[in-house]
Order: C-alpha cells, then structure tokens, then sequence
C-alpha cells in the first residue's frame, strides 16, 4: 500500500486552510524553488501546516516558540534558502515574544506569519495574547483579564521592516501580501486574522467579513519609506493606523523600508568572503582531511 | 623543578595583564607554566589572583601553597599570607593598613583573618602579617612602590595617577628579580604586551625598579627552546579547536565563564581554508550570532545544523539550563548540535567565575524524554582543543547533541604547551553517513539497524523535521507501533555509539595501573593528579590513574576491567554527591572506595590533591574534603 | 466481577462525553469504575477512545482487551478490532467502508490492519472485520444507526446535521442494552450531562431506540450504594487537593496534559474557608495566572512564595525543561515550590497526549549545580489529591521545590472512588519552621545543624534573597569557606528529611512480602500491576508489590530491605531505560533481575501486565516489552 | 567583629550609583514602609541594586530576565507591598523581552526601572539591545550589527500605562520620576539613560549631559491620558517622541494613563474576596488542621 499524502488535521472551516492555500500559491506563483523552500513552524494547530503543503517544500516544526530561531539559523548559514516562518499568535507573541521583538533588530531577509486566532487553539482554546480583554470565547471560564498585544505596533517598534496584516478567508489577498512579504528584502511579517471556528465564537468570519477593508484601499495610504526622512513619520502613521479595532478593521501592508540594511548585508560587509564561502556553502572536509587552517591564529598563541 | 608563585590585586588594576607579562618573559626564557586565575563576579575592586607553577617540564596544575606570593595591595597580603612558603613582596607604604580598612574586602573574609592573626596573638595590620610570616621563616619583601612610582612619574612625565596602574609591574619586576633570569625577557615581554610606546616605557622602568629592589634567591637559568610552542587558555583552545573542525555556525548569549570563546570567534570569523576543488587557500566566514537568550541560541544553532553545517554553541549552567528542552529537539529530530558546557558553581547564578564539576548528572539527563546524547569532558587544553574537532565528529556520526564538558578551571588557566601536542595533523572529520544528492524517495529518518539514517542537508531535496513523534518521513504520528519503532532506532544510536567508540578513547590511564591503588578522576583535577602523582612517585607511594574521558555512552566495561579487585579506588572530584562515582556506580556496578572531594568554588590544587592522596592511601582516609584556595 | 467496554470516536464527535454518560449510569448503579482516555494532540477528527472497567468492587485499571467494544465509525472498528473478546456494536451501513477511505487514519495503522487481514485472508471492508470476528467467536452487532437518526430527528423536529452528533449515544444505549439495567440510571445521566431540553430529548432518544437494538448479554443487577463516592480524573484531584492543601498562588502556561488542572481552578478561583479567629465560613482567592511562557510560570511562583503563601504551577515536559533554572533558584534560596509535573511522551514535543516514565532521572537531576529537592510520584487519583497536600508540607518544612509526578494516564483517567479514600481529616498541615515576627536581626539563611532556617515571609521585616551564593544574611558571597558552609547547609536539609520522612511513607507495600518474586512499580502502573495480582493470585500465583512512592530523597534502607535477598525482582515501569530500577540500584545497590516495561505512549492495561507478569514468573523471562493500545 | 555594611562593588564613577540614590530617596520622600519595600532585580551589574541600599527594604535578586515574573507572584500574592523591579537592558529587553512584553497586558501596579547602559556589562561589554547599529564601544571585536530596540516604544506598543525616560546622573529629577512612577497607579517603566563608563565609551557622560533635556520643559507636552477618547493620539505623540534621539534626548514622562484597570481591579471584579483575602492576608491552617473548605467542590464530583 502506498502512503497517503498527509492528511489535514484541522477541524472543518479553520481559517488555517486558507492560510495553507494561499501560502502554496504564493510560493508556487513566485516561482520558487521548491527544495531552497523551507518553512519553519511553531507548536499549535498552526505550526503543523509545514506538514499539509501540497508541494515538496521543506519542513521544520519546531518548538513552541521558538521558530524564528530556528529559522535565523537555517537562513544564516545558507542564505540561499527561502526560509518562512508560520507560527500561531500564542507561539510568536506569548512565549515567543522575546525572540520576535529581538528579530526585528536583525532584518534577516525572511518572511514571518502570525496564524492570530485569539486563542491557543491546541491545548483547548485559553486565552492568546491577542486576545482582548473581557472577550470571553467559549472556552474560557471567565472573561479574558488580560490585555491584547498588538501584532502591528510591536512589529513597527520592534524593527521590522514589512509589517502587514491579512485576512485566512481572503485568500487571493492573503497570498499577494506573502508574495509581497518574500520579495520584499527584510524582515517581513504578516499577522494574518484567523478565524478558530471551534474555539473562538467571537472573532469569527461573520466578525471578520463585514469589518475588514483593504488600506490600499484609501487614497494617500503609501506605506512604503522610499527616502530615510520619511522614516519617523511613516513609522508613526501606521502605528496610528494599527490602533484602527472595530467596525472597520484594516489589512494590507502597514509599513516597508528597504532602506535598512539585512543582516546578511551586515556580515558581508564586516566579512565579505561570507558572500560566496557562506557555511553551507564551503567544504570542510576531503576524505577526512580537515580543510580549515589555523596556523596563522595559532601562531597568535605563540610564546 | 616547580616554582609556584601568586599575584593578587583589585580587578580591574591590571593583575591579568601582568601575570600575562611574567609567564610570558619566563616562557621565552624557555620555561613551562600552568597558570590558573581566579577572580569575582565583578568588574572592578573586588579581589582576583593568578597563580602559576613554572617548571623546567611540561607542568599541568597549579599550587595553592606559594614560594612567592607578589603583592602591592594590602587585600591580597590579607587573603594569601597563609599560603606563602618561602617570599612575599609587599608594599611598605602600607605597613599600618587594617583589614578593618580594605572595604572591598568580603566582611566574612575579614572576619577569619583577623581572628586568625588574634588567636595566634597579633594585631590586624599589614605589619602583623608581615611579623607572623617572618616568625614562619618567610622572606619577606617591603618594596617601597610608592617612592618608585614617583621616580616613573618624574621620568615619563605623566601624571602619578596615570602611572598608578604600573605598581603591579614594580611587583613582576620584584619577582623576576629573585629568579635572577636577564631582564630581556621580560622588556620584550612587556613590548609585546602593552604596544603603545609610553606604556612600554612606564612599564619597563617600573619593572626594572622593581627588579632592583630584591636579591637573587631562586636563580633560573633559560632553557632552549626547541619546539615551537603555544600559551592557549580553555576558552581560546575551544574556539580554535572548533575553528579547525570546520565550524560554520556559533550562537552565543554572553555567560560567564563562556562567552570568552565566542568573542574570540567573532573576532576571527574570516578564517583561511583550502578548496579542495582547487587546492587554492581561500577565506570562509564563520557566522557568530549574539543572541538574544539561551533558548534562541540552543535553536539557532540546532537550525543551523540542518543545513548541514557544522554548529555549536557555548553556555554554562544557568544558560545549559535554558537550553534543554532545545536539546530535547536535537535528539529527537538526530541534529549534531555540540554544546561546550563550561562549568561554573551553581545553583542558580552560584558563583559565575568559579569552577565546579556539580553538573555531570544534570547533563547526563537532561531533558524531558529518553534520547540519545553523548557527553565527553576535558581534562586540560590539549584536550579542550582536541575535544572541539572529536565533539562535531561524534555529533555528526551519530547525529545526536554532544555536550562538550570543559570547566571554568581550565577555561580561564592556561598551559604553555609544545604545538606539536595538539596533533593538529592527526585530527581528521567524520561526517558520519550524509547524502549529497538524495534520492526522490528521501525519508529522513530511516529506520536502519543501526539506529543511523543517512542524513541529507535542508537544500537538496523536500525533507520534514518535528518534534513531535514521527514516521520514516518525518511526519508526525502517534500510531503505537510507529512510536515504538522510532523510539527504539534512537536508542539503538546510543547502543551503536557504545559498540563502536573505543572504550580506549573514552578512558585515559596513567601511572601505573597494577597497583592495589587506582585513582579515578575527570575534568579538571586530571592535571593536579599527575602532577601530584609524580611527586608521590618520587616519594615512593605508586598508583595508576583513570582519567573518564566520556559519560554518555559509558565505558564502563573497560572502567569494571581497570577497577575490579582493587584495594582502593579513590575517586576524586568536584562535587558534594560524587558524581562520577555515582556514575560508575549506575554503569559498572564498581563504586569508589575513598573520596577526595571539592566544592568551594576553588578548581584543585597540587599540592592539596598529593596531601588528599598521602591521606587516603596511608592513612586510609574515606573522604578528605579539600578547602584550599582564597 | 470486571466488565471492560471500549468506545471510539473521531475527537470532537462526542465520545468523551459518551463515555462520562455511560460510566455515570453504571456508578449510579453501585459500580465502581476506572477509565482511561486516548486522544490524539489534535481538536477534530483523529480518533479518541475511552475504554472503561466496570466493577462491583473498587476497581484500579483496564484493560485493552475488552468484553464490549462500541463503535459507531469505521476507524474505531479498525483500530479496535482485535482486542475485544465478546461482543462488538458497529454501524451496520458503514459495512462496504474500506480502510483506505478512512482518510483521517494515519496511513501506517491503515497498512498495519490491511496486512493484518490480509494475511489471514481477508479484504480490508468493515464487512471484512466483522467477518473475521465472528469468525473467532465474536458477537457482532450491527445496529442501523442511520435509520435511528432519522427517526430521532423526524421526532424532535431538527435538521439531521444537529440530530448526528447523538451517534455516540446510540452506541452508549446499545452498550447500556447489553447489560440489562433499568434504563432510569441512563436517562438520569443523559440529563445531568446535557442540560439543555432538546438535547435531553434527543440523546434519551438515541440511547433508548440503542438499547432496543441489543439483546441483554452480560445481566448486572444493581447494587445498593452505601457511601458516598466522587467521580475523580488525576487533573481535578490533584487541583482540588492543592486547593485543600491551602494553595494560594498557582501559575501555568497551557500545556497538554497539565492545563485542565489550571483551568479547574481558574473557574474556581474563590473558595471558602474557615477564619480561624472568629471560626467563621468566608470567601478566599485562589490566584491563577496564566503565564506568557513557563520561565514566567516558574519563576512567578516561586516570587509567591516568598510572601508566604503556598505557591505551586503545573506543566508537563516541555515546559519543565523551561522551569530548569527556576527550581534552581527555588533551591539556592530554599524557597518552598510545588511544581505538579504531568508526565507525557517525550522528547521534544513528542507526543502531547500519550502517556510516559521516562522523566523520572531528568526530574531527579534537572537544574545546573546541587540543592536538595523532593520528588514524588502519585499512582492514582486518591495519591493524586493527598500528594498535592503532602507536596506544600513537604515544600515549606524542608524549604525546597518538590516536584509532584502525575502521569498522562492518571490525568485523564478516572476512578470512581469512595470519598472517604480522600482521608481528609488525616490530612494535616505541616508549615515548617515560620517566623512570622522576625527578630531585627533575622537573617534568612541562618545555618542550623538541620540545614532549616526559620523562614520570614517578604513583607515582615527586611531580608534578602540572590541566586549568587550568599552568606546568611542573603547577600553575595564568593568567600571560599561561606561557599563552602553555605553549600553543605542546603545539602544538609536533604540528609534531615531523609531522617524525618519515614521511608514507610516513601514505599507503599501490597501483597505478600514474604514470597520470593517481589515487583517494584511506581506511578500509574499501580493500578494494572494491583489489580493483576488479585487476578493472578487466583490462579495461584503469588508475590509482594512494592511501590515507590519518592525518588528524592530515596528510601535506600527500606527497598533494601524489602528486596534483598528475593528470587526475583520484578521492574514494572514505563521507560525503555527503566529508570526506577536505574535509581534502586544507584541508592540501594539493588538492582531488579526482570523487567516490564512499555513505551509506546500507552498506559499499561491489566491484561497486558497480567500476561507479562505470568511470563516472567512462570517462564522466567528477562524483559517484558509492552505494546497494548491503538 | 561587626558585619560591615554591603559595599557596592561598581566602577568608580558608574551610573548605577545615581540610580541607587534616587531611588533610595524616592522611597524615602515617599514615606513608604520599608519593610512594605520589595526591590526585585535580574543579573548584572545593575542587578546587585537591592543588596546595596542603606536602608531596610528587601530585595529579591533573581535570574537573568525574569525579574518581572518574580515581581509578578510577589505582588498578586501580597498586593499590599511596594514592588520595584531594576534590570539591565539586556536584562529586560534581550533575555527578558518576552517577559517585559506581557506584562504590559496586565498592568500590574508596580514599578520597572531599565538601566539602559547600552551593554552587557557584567559579562564584559558585549552589545546589549539598546546599542546601536554600527557603535562600537571598546569592548566589542566589532561594530555592533544589530539595530536597537526603542524601550520606549516597545513599552507603549506592549500596553505599558506610565512610560518615562530618565538619566541617571540626573538624580534629582529622576528620583521624582521614580517618585511619580512609583505613585502611579498600573505598570510603570523608566527607561534610565545609565552610562556605564568602563565599557561603554560612546553614551557617556558626557554624551547624554549636553543631550539630555526634560520633555516637560516643552510647553504643550502633556503624556497624561485623561479622557479614553485621547488615549490613541497621545500614544501616537509619545511613540513619536520617543524616536527622537541626536542631538537633543528626550526625558521624562511621555505617557501616563490611569484610565487602564490594574490587574489587581480586574481580579476584584472576578473575585470580590480577593481584597481582603489575598493570598498572602489568609491563614490555611489552624494547629495542623487545614482550614480551606473543599465539600462543595468535591460534590460537584458525585456520582
Ligand atoms: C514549552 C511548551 N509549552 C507549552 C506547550 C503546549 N502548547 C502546545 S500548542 C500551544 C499553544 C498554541 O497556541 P498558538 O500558538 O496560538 O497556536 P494555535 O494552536 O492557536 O494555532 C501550547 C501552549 C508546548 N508544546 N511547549
Ligand atoms: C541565563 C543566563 N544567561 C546569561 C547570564 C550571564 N549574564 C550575567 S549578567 C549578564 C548581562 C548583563 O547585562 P545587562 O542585563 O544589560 O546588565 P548590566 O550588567 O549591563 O547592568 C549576563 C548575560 C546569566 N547570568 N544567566
Ligand atoms: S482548534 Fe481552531 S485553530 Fe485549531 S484546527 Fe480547530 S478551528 Fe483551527
Ligand atoms: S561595568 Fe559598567 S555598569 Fe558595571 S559597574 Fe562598571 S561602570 Fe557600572
Ligand atoms: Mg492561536
Ligand atoms: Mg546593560
């Protein structure tokens, strides 16, 4: 017998398949090599989607958390690779913050999706730290004490340099604001609203339908930094615009720069052989004869 | 010939550099030198000392008790004068200093010195030190370092409070002086140190006064140097040792008594390497990230390893801590990931710059769920260095986390060592079973009898990783039997490793093992036990030595072999609960039968192992606690 | 008498609630139940089961091979099929299902069943199954579970789409029908779990129009319940003894299967007590918060307790791996924690929802550098509630974390139990030595001969604490000899409750100890090992059990005792390293001749441990591995 | 012989000695009962703050970046004590970000103070997240390459209710900034301008002396929310303002709004009895006998 493709195991109407669809698109519109494509993916209902793509991608489903470490690895020692990362709003905002705020001062050239349903879906629906406070979804046993993180303002005051928001059920959207965020050079993120059918019976797609609008949609909306000054007031306005919750909930891109400088531009700059002799990139081996020399380093040492 | 001397001061005078000067000028002059150095978790005033053994021969420990003990503050003649034997060098001007007085001096520290002096009837000055050590038969030196000061201040033409920082030159100079060697080794050693020109014209003025203000009394003669030779500390001898081995990616978070090697990286991640396609020497950057914790650096470098690069990563206690259910990842999912563990005092911050071996069964079962690991541990720098290329060997053979033991003791001493030690030609790679051009069917997690799948890179072809159970594929499953079979191929890996890693590499004897008397030890004390061994020899009292190189997997065949029937197997370590010795115990079914145990924070000294072994073996002492070290 | 029934379902089609309306009716019946709960880490559509054994007597296990198994999809049929003995229900229109249409089954189980017909010459349809049940003497019943929901939904008037969630119900009447009870006990269940009108409606139903499909085939008769009984899982005893045992402060981070145990006290978060100066009923808060991470968790905890008020958090692996240095801290400041730690598959994410040992050395070792820390293991829901108390007691009298082992399969299993079993008037309350009027001069370290200090709480005077090493007075301390006293002061706490703990509390003993064939168990295989020996006995076998109820500190002097010198010592336990039996022989130099172990992410049945037990003893084989359950 | 005073073992001339002694004299002038005086503090040299005040507060030294979540259980346990938290940068917005994040959510009533030194210093002066892209103080092999976090922005994205910047060798005004924060009802933070002067020589002295300028001597700057209806825009000032950094630096308070229940409100909401009966003001045992009363719940257990 042969083995079936992996089966999807969210439950029926998750807005997690719409971010599976529109993410394989994405990827395959692009035109991406398939095998230099590796996603990277949280513990949730959400970082099992590495697992569901249709298409010979990679997958590393890591720990709760602590994806974009992971990925930071994976894309610095081969840069050649096209490393995304897929992680639920408790994943990359709870016990992950740390690593998300600190990312935003690196601008690794990759692309980080926030699957923001409001809830930690696979340990039962408690509170996310999206989550607003009083919202009492059904699997809470009382209102929500906390308040929410919001995913924009942090991205913005964290560094990123591509900061969007989308939307699970608008598919065709959604995959033109990842092909945007793979293209874009930088650190990318996209927090992406997600409806959790099963567990969160307030941000659903009732909610969601009737309030999302596209900021491209609004005359003068130009989120992009094209000359350095503009920075400030380009980085203020969408942190205005993210505090926008409630009747009219807008998605599209908040905020890019490609002006700041990647990461992996940094280290050329202090190490240009990292260029082209990047780790993944140089042998160090030949039949067993290590190849890297030290001499001169030792030679330091001398006494 | 060993001569042990101490130089202690305020962190942040300038002690580090100039025991850096004095092992240096003596090193030319074709000496051998182990130096330790011991400091506080602190940047500057709190009290830190270097203490070198320098011998004719190659020499491994270091000694608490001191021929010369250097001093020019009062705090440092306080916390050492017990240990001086034969010269202390102190500062005149100092003579009616109290301990009272020295505010950076720990009250609890105080506390014993002054009742020390006070039951054996003195006063809490500087000069009752100085008057009970002369009643000892100590030399003892007043070196007027403030009229000298000032005599470099006049002639360089600096003000006093810059030349200050020289007084601890006066006392290396004063040092020098009693072992009567040329003062050439010493200028250029201050040459080579301190690059700018006036600081090597204040320095060489202050040490030539002070090598005036003594006699002679241990006169060196140089010795020959006809090997070349290296001075490499534990953290350096890591990092190279890794470079060697062909490191692609470091992740770091700064811990004491860690971080040292990943700075030295960092400032050396452009390295050489020769293109075997070419032949052509060319550059290659090694990637060294400063993360943002622990649990980020773990995972970056676990990241990094798929792509099949060679990665690691370097903690102590507290950040290893962080890291483990990182490590849980990498057995689980068969990443080589090495992780240098440099042991520090725990629990918790415990004690950041002091030394410990508390950690071994922490390390050993780290981690939530069984998988395979393999723990090696350092005994000195050849080995902190050899270790490096044999960690990312073992990890990539058996595609599991190596942690890599290597202790603050050794981390921060340093040996001079002849280069040719290191075996730099003997070291070789194994790459273990990796597939360069996978076939369309790749399944990652290959269920062999051997527990080993061959391993292909992120890259070449669509692969699956989790942390969760998996199938062949790496997709998650939970099926019972799937479970089961998978969790038995990682095992399987630690029972293969066990087969195939020579017991001969994971225990290293000495001495001679047909005695009745074999001493067993790990880490860091390796180097105190031979040292005291062949000054045991000498006095006639013959045993052998077992050095435990590795504790997962365990020899334990060959350490039954060594240690069955013995009269007496004297474990000796830094730990409380004898940790090694439990080891042996859980793995050989062999448990020691005396202890020379340690956990003051202080690595071992010579001279406190031999008296431990005298103890043991003659008196048949069953556990002797060592205490030595300010 | 012991019936076993199994039901089946795909997650979130009802089962678990199934399952609770069947074991209610039975326990309002006067049986006693134990049930145990299989799911997948997933919310909707992997299969989930609950296999139950029902008892006129106290019951403490089940059984994978069951009299009754109770299907209503195909996949439970497929998964289930070769362990049920007598009579199996089945959804007679799902007989031409394939195994390969069953797409939500994981593809490795689906090859396994296919083989497995296929070899005895079989196709791979429901028919198939039922064909080759009967074939081996199975009563199958195909019940028409689409023409009953029809029925159902012309009858309450609600579209079919609503009516098919009361399939499961169908099964549970048919499983109900079997045994000939008054359906009065089911209808009252129906109503006491589904509180709303039209479900009431519309499951009594299903359940009646179930039972009408089945002939009576195992007569029960009730039986007069005398005593009051509780319904209890592991997470609600344990949260409810915690509760009792005076908890102030928990924290959690949701984790599988630790959360429920926080989310039962979040919604109960107030709760009564008596004012001990006026005697009066008042309300209290219970603080539950739900940390950002498990770091958070931890060390929030552990700041509670510091004010004084028991303080405790709940997680499981991977989050313990996180809380390392947070007990480490726990100990260096002697700060009493209770960290309920619920075992699951590991490494890594492993399996979230499957039940392991295979924690115990980890636990026993976690955390960089050497404090005393007490770990306990519950093996069952009575030990579950009482350890919880027992646990801050132990916490606030040695002054140290104390990790509480709760497995995955005591968790989500359940017993119904007598309440009088709770013992809660035995329970006591032990707060150590408190000072809640510190002299001035309190210093929180002070070093005794026990190693207890008198503990003030943050809030009374000024006292301080640090994670460095300290003199008593909690200030940093990196003095040689204060490390060293302060070092063997905590140590010392964990040699005095060695003394105090009397090792009878440690080790529980069942059976007879007299006899030559001893087995050691801990933790959840209690109950199978228990309830197998009643059943062996009545075949003539006989032998003693023993169960450890603490690792740390170990009950060396009385397993010693127990096991010396026995024929055979039996390790039942669930790691593949057989880590109880790895610490008998590190703390008592025992170390057992045979093993039963398991680690494929199921709890050990009954049958299974009773077949195994048999082997061992009458075959004398050396190792039993178990594979039960789907 | 008498146990000596701690001796505070900072480099001579280090700014933490100007935050000791404002902070020192904010509770003093505050009037607070020491022994009511919790200072919680994480690892590095500005870790070691509570060891070394003169007078009888406690102090509680914790793990590197879980300061907060130390501060967290103490002060829901015990509402009644004053809770301080002093960490480093890397402290609190590296290893503790995470941390330092969620509790913006929660909006306890207590105090953060960040010594912002631009360094690990403890460790030996590598880069901590506030260090700028491309500075190089004399302890790093090289410039740093990783942008800077903006604490400020980070705080008032994360939900932070009173938001300052203060400079450490500026006691006086900020041990009335501490004082403010400390009498401000919620989650307060103080980013301390700390110049560190062995390993940090870029932010010294006398960097930030000709810099540094009090927010509240522009005439308009007013942080404090007063209406729910301002509370967007003065957050849209504040984050503004707090990109400000050149030649002139601001400091002083950027934020304040007390219109945000604390979580100590919010848990009285759910639970009444938590006002009086907290955890740490109620007895669980009398002479051994354990006091809670269980019945009730265990009935609900019946069958
Ligand atoms: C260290 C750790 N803590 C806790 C968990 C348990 N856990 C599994 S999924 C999850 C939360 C999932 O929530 P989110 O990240 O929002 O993803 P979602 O399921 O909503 O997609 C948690 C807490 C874990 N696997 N590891
Ligand atoms: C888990 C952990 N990782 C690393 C360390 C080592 N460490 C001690 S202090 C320090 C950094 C201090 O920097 P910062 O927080 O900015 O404080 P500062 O010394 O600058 O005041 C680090 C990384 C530690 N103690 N614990
Ligand atoms: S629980 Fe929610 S997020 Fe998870 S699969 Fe179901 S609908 Fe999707
Ligand atoms: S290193 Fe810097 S921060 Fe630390 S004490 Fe010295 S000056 Fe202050
Ligand atoms: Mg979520
Ligand atoms: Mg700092």
């Amino acid at each position: 017998m042969e083995l079936k493709p992996e089966w999807s195991d969210w439950c029926p109407g998750c807005g997690n398949f719409g971010i599976l669809n529109a993410e394989q698109k994405a990827i395959q519109e692009l035109g991406l090599d398939f095998k230099k494509v590796v996603i990277v993916s949280g513990i949730g209902c959400s970082g099992k989607i590495p697992h569901f793509l249709k298409i010979p991608i990679s997958g590393v489903h890591t720990l709760h958390g602590r994806a974009i470490a992971y990925a930071t690895g994976i894309k610095l020692s081969n840069p050649s690779l096209e490393v995304i990362v897929n992680g639920g709003d408790g994943d990359l905002l709870g016990i992950g913050a740390g690593h998300f705020v600190n990312a935003g001062r690196r601008n690794i050239d990759m692309t980080v999706i926030i699957h923001d349903n409001g809830v930690y879906a696979l340990t039962k629906g408690q509170a996310s730290p999206t989550l607003r406070r009083g919202d009492k979804p059904k699997s809470l046993p009382l209102p929500n004490i906390s308040d929410n993180v919001n995913p924009i303002a942090l991205a913005l005051s964290a560094g990123y340099t591509f900061v969007a928001r989308g939307y699970a059920y608008d598919v065709n959207g959604l995959k033109e604001l990842i092909k945007q965020a793979i293209r874009h050079k930088g650190l990318a993120v996209i927090d992406v609203l997600q409806p959790c059918p099963t567990y969160n019976d307030i941000y659903t797609k009732e909610f969601y339908d009737k309030r999302v609008y596209y900021l491209s949609s609004e005359k003068d909306w130009d989120p992009v930094v094209r000359k350095p000054e503009e920075e400030g007031e380009k980085m203020a306005k969408a942190m205005l615009k993210s505090l926008e919750w409630g009747d009219r909930i807008p998605i599209g891109v908040f905020y890019q720069n490609e002006l700041v400088s990647t990461y992996e531009e940094r280290i050329v700059q202090q190490a240009p052989s990292y260029k082209d002799a990047y780790p993944a990139n140089v042998e160090i081996e030949k039949d067993g004869k290590l190849l890297t020399l030290v001499d001169d380093i030792l030679k330091e040492k001398k006494v | 010939m060993r001569l042990n001397w101490l130089i202690g001061g305020q962190q942040g005078s300038g002690v580090d550099t100039s025991a850096l000067v004095f092992g240096n000028a003596l090193a030319s002059a074709g000496y051998y030198i182990y130096g330790n150095r011991e400091y506080y978790s602190n940047i500057k005033g709190r009290h830190s000392y270097f203490a070198l053994t320098i011998s004719d021969k190659r020499v491994r420990s270091f000694s608490f008790t001191v021929d010369i003990l250097a001093t020019f503050d009062a705090e440092t003649l306080f916390q050492h004068f017990t240990e001086v034997k034969k010269v202390v060098i102190y500062n005149k001007s100092l003579e009616g200093t109290k301990v009272e007085y020295v505010q950076n001096m720990e009250p609890e520290i105080a506390e014993k010195v002054v009742s020390f002096l006070k039951e054996r009837g003195y006063g809490s000055t500087v000069r009752d030190v100085v008057e009970y050590l002369k009643s000892k038969g100590v030399n003892a030196i007043g070196v007027d370092y403030d009229g000298i000061m000032r005599k470099v201040a006049e002639e360089v033409k600096l003000p006093l409070s810059v030349v200050e920082r020289g007084k601890n030159t006066i006392a290396i100079g004063a040092s020098y002086g009693l072992l009567g060697l040329g003062k050439g080794y010493l200028e250029s050693a201050i040459r080579n140190v301190f690059k700018n020109e006036t600081f090597v014209k204040l320095n060489t003025m202050s040490a030539e006064l002070g090598m005036e203000s003594v006699p002679v009394m241990f006169p060196l003669k140089e010795i020959p140097v006809k090997k070349e030779r290296v001075q490499l500390d534990g953290n350096t001898a890591v990092a190279i040792g890794k470079i060697y081995g062909g490191l692609g990616f470091q992740s770091f978070y700064p811990i004491s008594p860690a971080s040292d090697e990943s700075v030295y990286m960092q400032a050396h991640q452009e390295v050489w390497y020769v293109d075997p396609k070419t032949g052509d020497k060319r550059k290659k950057t090694v990637v060294v990230v400063q993360a943002e914790d622990e649990l980020s650096a773990i995972n970056m470098a676990i990241g990094a390893s798929l792509t099949g690069v060679r990665a690691a990563t370097a903690t102590s206690g507290p950040g290893f801590s962080l890291m483990t259910e990182g490590v849980t990842w990498a057995g689980m999912n068969e990443a080589p990931v090495v992780i240098t563990y440099y042991i520090r005092g725990g629990p918790a911050t415990g004690q950041p710059t002091r030394t410990s071996q508390a950690d071994l069964f922490f390390v050993m079962n780290a981690g939530h769920g069984e998988f395979p690991r393999i723990v090696i541990a350092s005994g000195d720098h050849v080995e902190a260095f050899q270790d490096a290329v044999w960690a990312f060997n073992l990890a990539e053979r058996y595609q599991t986390p190596v942690i890599h033991f290597v202790e603050k003791a050794i981390a921060n001493a340093y040996s001079v060592i002849d280069l040719e030690e290191l075996g730099l030609d003997k070291l070789r790679a194994d790459r273990g079973d990796v597939l360069l051009s996978p076939p369309p069917d790749y399944a990652r997690f290959k269920i062999t009898d051997t527990g080993i799948s061959p391993r292909a890179f992120l890259g070449s072809t669509s692969m699956f990783y989790t942390g969760d159970e998996h199938n062949e594929e790496g997709h998650i499953r939970e099926a019972s039997h799937v479970r089961e079979a998978m969790y038995e191929k990682r095992l399987r890996k630690l029972e293969t490793a066990d087969r195939e890693i020579p017991e001969e590499d994971r225990v290293k004897t000495f001495g001679d093992l047909d005695q009745k008397v074999v001493v067993v030890t790990w880490g860091s004390p390796k180097g105190a036990v031979l040292d005291a061994m062949e000054e045991l020899n000498e006095e006639g009292i013959k045993f052998g030595v077992v050095q435990i190189r590795m504790f997962s997997p365990f020899p334990k065949n060959l350490i039954r072999k060594l240690l069955s029937g013995k009269e007496k197997v004297v474990d000796v370590e830094g730990s409380y609960m004898a940790q090694a010795g439990m080891a042996m115990k859980l793995f050989s079914g062999i448990e020691p039968t005396h202890y020379v145990l340690k956990w003051n924070g202080r690595p071992m000294g010579r001279d406190e192992v031999k008296e431990a072994l005298k103890a043991v073996i003659l008196e048949d002492r069953k556990k002797v606690v060592l205490h030595g070290g300010a």
